[in-house]
């Protein structure tokens, strides 16, 4: 086993891949930028390194810089986690060019799922179904026009290099299609440098389930069962769960089998995940394969009870699975938030800051990944991601009702958070239902949220308290502005000046 | 101790007297009995009638926000003694408005110059937090007066931006 | 279902009950004494009222002051958690005779399983394998003799009314008999008021291994899995898990039937577990029955993925059991460790007081029921137990390591705690190969701990952290003696008048 | 600054300067290079030629204990301008020495009587504290001058119980 391994992100995701590092008795080694000091990864490793300042683009996505580290530290391995360089094919082997295991799958595999087109391709010599479509860059309006014809519209077009809805467009009728399929080339030349489009037909109101894979590096492939991902808001993730409520025994299998049948095409190693959009009629469609774990792997890991992080690790280090596709048991059901530093009553504008107060729930069927702390400032320069609340039930019902009762235990003061977004989603009736699909979110924030009932008495109680508090606890003594101000202040300053440095 | 307490904008008279955990509060001159501790600092845990509150405060830099359960008010108190307007930096509909940054970030764009002219809800600054791009808007109709944001610096939240007349 | 539930405890269980009272949209009204006031069961549940001075004989146990709290706030039931009024059918009847749901079994069935002597009459009468002896005390010292002879030496003399080893005498020779058997008598009177003892062969280096029950009120009953407890700090259990690691699926299976026979022959109804001695050639004997829900459920919800309390809210709800016995699937592995506020430098004497600094772990397989926060004055009136660190994995193997990482994290100032013992059991090779029997914790703690090997350098890095703590944080703003007594002191001077005035 | 610290027993000379997170310390003479940083109040950071340490502060009445990882050590600090010793309630083997009770509780029996004479490992006094009773015993052989355990009472951590001659 690897006596010491690197891992190359921040925040909750580092954190969980420390703890798995020191349940292994494995080493582990952080790297972080100036204004992540004080982060609780570099508080949690054995070993913690600079690699620069704040802007990802000149530490978190610093090949030279993080191989810098792992060779002076003497990692045999570095974890990439998720986001970052986590699907970066140059590192993966910048890495086996250093001597250093990459924990994640090929950069062949990577390059191959990283072009759109080329999996489709790939994807389907070897009989994995897709939304009808073309499998290659449109060369002409001629043959877009004819292939809108050919499948039937409602059509999207998509960016080949795409990715977070950027080169992206519907179209309803033939008469939009030049003009749409101009904007999304451009777009997707601004965002990607390639303007490569091609055209699929459009599902409408779908959802987003996509399937867990483990692959040994000895040819074994295992699934490890869905994610219902459709809670999305503008595309974004917000709340996952597993298993879906759509998806019975029969078509998690079939489903599984497709999964791994993309795995053994890309010759894949380690955990990926293989995404589908489903339509109403249940049909499944491969979309794209991430490779890398995903920010919600919890949820597959409390139904499957298995740990994908140290099953990534054995994997890496050149172990066979350690059981076989009949040996997995879907039990239970767990559904994730993901708590971001946002302001729901304003946009979800990001909301950095110092957390000056912080009650975090526990107790049964709640787990809780997090990097935050009390005390600690949270920078402004990265994803808004803080923690992930997850919670286990017997049944569906269950897991919701413990996490409604665990959101309500939370409380993060100092920053704004979503989680009241989460007791919104929580309680409504279509999510109780599982009608979800891509636009649920957005389609209930469109809405009017409801009133509290008991809102009179709660201001009641709010004066009564307000007064107290002033007895008890005078504010000049807490987390009085003149107390919490310079602190946020002055690591701007820092963070002016180490920019100014470099 | 008496205290003029405004909570989500209403304003209301509190007495309170006591000692030993044990209050008795007259709001506008209604009298309730409370249990209070402090548990720790900013969690205050009240029994009412034997009903549990646990009261969470929040103090920002502009604000006092007071959480019931999970519910949140916004509260200003003053005692009477001491009475000062609170009225300063909201302005109203007539006047100068001043724009000021919802969150701690870095102006990556100004998208108006001085003494344009912007309508309701025109972007005025683009603010970078966290890998996510905010358009700053206008909050009325007018004149752009000055712009204090400049491109690539970093703002605090409450900072102002520009003023809009 | 009950709209509004007592819980007749305090501590980590009484929240608990309060925790699962919420997920099931059930009101949970706490009681508490005088020194609980600022207790975490008080600020968690919707209702809560003082109920008396500290001694638990003028609170938790007064039955007329609790069946009064629930009437007044329109309670249907009242969990009692453990220990308290947990096992006391004059509370179940009153309860009863009030018109209040007692969430637990019938005073008939406490009744019966709280006498030993005539637990065992009925228990062999059903076929329940007994550890060779006496079912009814003894008479005279002739008959004591004649049995000891013919089951053979060496023998145990036991409290028909007793627990917690007190009545108990080990009788290793015929010359021992007479004055162990006086003694043990005059122990059980002054203890129990009650001087009935009974003889049975003392089983050498046994294991305490239990196994849960669940019976609803229309007559099903099923067995859930084993627990293994032997390990124990003079009788009292430390730390348990489950599965054990001796037990195999047949004898699980025949323990679990022997279990469910126990419980019908008691007409038990709601949950509780059945206690068996297990001997070195891996016989099983009923020890006892226990009518309650136990400290450590939490290792069987975790390999069951069931939630026993709200199974026993529902059961006492009238509801049938939602599931059958091949519905049951036990996966993977759980260990739990008694936090208790004791000083493992010190005899393990109990060390309430101010917690002044809580760090409190979190993350992949861990579970933590706490009934503790910071800022927190644990009160030296009750039962020591704080919280409860449960982790889970895949196998016991990585149970016992994700609990070495949580332990790692956790970290409690102010009092002291047993968190450092469970450091050392889960280092130990023997416990590493389940070698546990009653007897294996206190040989371990007879043994010198080992020295640890990095002391030098953590001596060089206390010596510089004591100067930097100096300099960042003056010691006169932090957790400083005149910052923290006062709070103390004040407590017991109130406590001092409160108990003067009842 | 300089400071002797007393670590576990031993005794140390330090030497600290620095600003901005980063510190020379010198140690009994050995240079070290610290970066550190206080995450929490009793919460220290520490990075050392790249490892990293979490350091726990507790102070309790009688004692100062820092906590590095798990490990716990009982530490001294002087300002040697400001240099007194410490060395008073404990005492030595032939003066009087004093039984101080070891956590809070309630004095339920005492054993002894004044100018009794007791053993090493005798009994004194009886504290009940969370369903426990322990026997708090004499550290010497010899003569029990005073007893200042009142029956009923509580007692709190470090009060003194009596006092051996």
């Amino acid at each position: 086993m690897f006596k010491k391994v690197l891992i190359a992100n921040r925040g909750e995701i580092a954190v969980r891949v420390i703890r798995a590092c020191r349940e292994m008795g494995i080493a582990s080694v952080a790297v972080y930028s100036d204004v992540d000091r004080a982060s609780l990864h570099v508080r949690k490793a054995d070993e913690a390194y600079p690699i620069g300042p704040a802007p990802a683009t000149e530490s978190y996505l610093r090949i030279d810089k993080i191989l810098d580290v792992a060779r002076c530290s003497g990692a045999e391995a570095i974890h990439p986690g998720y986001g970052f360089l986590s699907e970066n094919s140059k590192f993966a082997r910048a890495c086996a060019t250093a001597g250093i295991k990459f924990i994640g799958p090929s950069p062949a595999s990577m390059e191959l799922m990283g072009s759109k087109t080329r999996a489709r391709q790939e994807m389907e010599k070897a009989g994995v179904p897709f939304v009808p479509g073309t499998s290659r860059g449109l060369q002409s309006q001629e043959e877009a026009a004819e292939i809108a014809e050919s499948i039937g519209y409602p059509v999207m077009l998509k960016a080949a290099a795409g990715g977070g809805g950027k080169g992206m467009r519907m179209v309803r009728a033939r008469e939009d299609l030049r003009s749409a399929l101009e904007a999304a080339q451009s777009e997707a030349q601004r965002s990607f440098g390639d303007d490569e489009v091609y055209i699929e037909k459009a599902i409408i109101n779908p959802r987003h389930i996509e399937m867990q894979v483990l692959a040994d590096e000895h040819g074994n492939t295992v699934w490890l069962g869905e994610r219902e991902c459709s809670v999305q808001r503008r595309h974004q993730k917000v709340l996952e769960e597993a298993p879906s409520a759509i998806v019975d025994a029969d078509m998690r299998r079939r489903m599984g089998e497709v999964a791994v049948k993309v795995a053994q095409a890309a010759r894949y190693a380690n955990a990926g995940t293989v995404e589908f959009l489903v339509d109403q009629q249940m049909n499944f469609y491969f979309l794209e394969m991430n490779t890398r774990l995903q920010v919600e792997h919890p949820v597959t890991e409390l139904i499957t009870g298995l740990d994908l992080v140290h099953l990534q690790i054995r994997i890496a280090n050149g172990e066979e699975l350690p059981f076989a596709q009949d040996e997995v048991t879907i039990r239970g059901h767990a559904i994730e938030c993901r708590i971001y530093a946002e302001d729901p009553d304003n946009n979800y504008f990001p909301s950095p800051g110092k957390i000056t107060l912080l009650l975090a729930p526990s107790g049964p069927g709640i787990r809780r990944d997090s990097g935050m702390y009390e005390g600690w400032t949270v920078p402004l320069d990265y994803d808004p991601l803080l923690a992930k609340l997850i919670g286990y039930g017997t049944s569906r019902e269950q897991a919701m009702m413990r996490l409604q009762r665990a959101l309500y235990e939370y409380f993060v003061a100092g920053i704004k958070t979503n989680i009241s977004l989460f007791r919104r989603i929580l309680q409504d009736p279509d999510f109780h239902a599982a009608r979800v699909d891509t636009g649920y979110l957005d389609r209930l924030l469109g809405q009017q949220s409801k009133t509290d009932v008991d809102h009179d008495s709660g201001q009641t109680i709010a004066a009564i308290a307000a007064g107290l508090f002033t007895m008890l606890q005078p504010i000049s003594t807490a987390g009085r502005p003149g107390h919490q101000t310079p602190a946020v202040a002055s690591n701007w300053k820092q963070k002016g000046r180490t920019e100014a440095m470099h | 101790m008496v205290y003029d307490v405004t909570v989500d904008g209403v304003r209301r008279r509190l007495e309170l007297e006591g000692a030993d955990g044990h209050w008795t509060c007259r709001l506008d001159g209604q009298y309730i009995f409370v249990d209070a501790i402090l548990t720790r600092p900013d969690v205050l845990s009240l029994l009412i009638d034997g009903r549990s509150f646990e009261i969470k405060r929040e103090q920002t830099a502009t604000d006092l926000h007071l959480w019931v359960g999970s519910r949140r008010f916004a509260v200003e108190l003053h005692d009477p003694r001491s009475l000062r307007s609170r009225r300063d930096g909201a302005g109203d509909e007539h006047g100068p408005r001043k724009l000021v940054a919802p969150m701690p970030g870095k102006v990556v764009r100004v998208l108006v110059e001085e003494n344009s002219q912007v309508e309701t809800g025109q972007g005025i600054v683009v603010v970078e937090a966290m890998k996510m791009q905010n358009e700053i808007k206008s909050p009325k109709k007018g004149v752009v007066q000055k712009i204090l944001a400049v491109q690539g610096t970093n703002v605090n939240s409450g900072d102002v931006l520009a003023i809009v007349e």
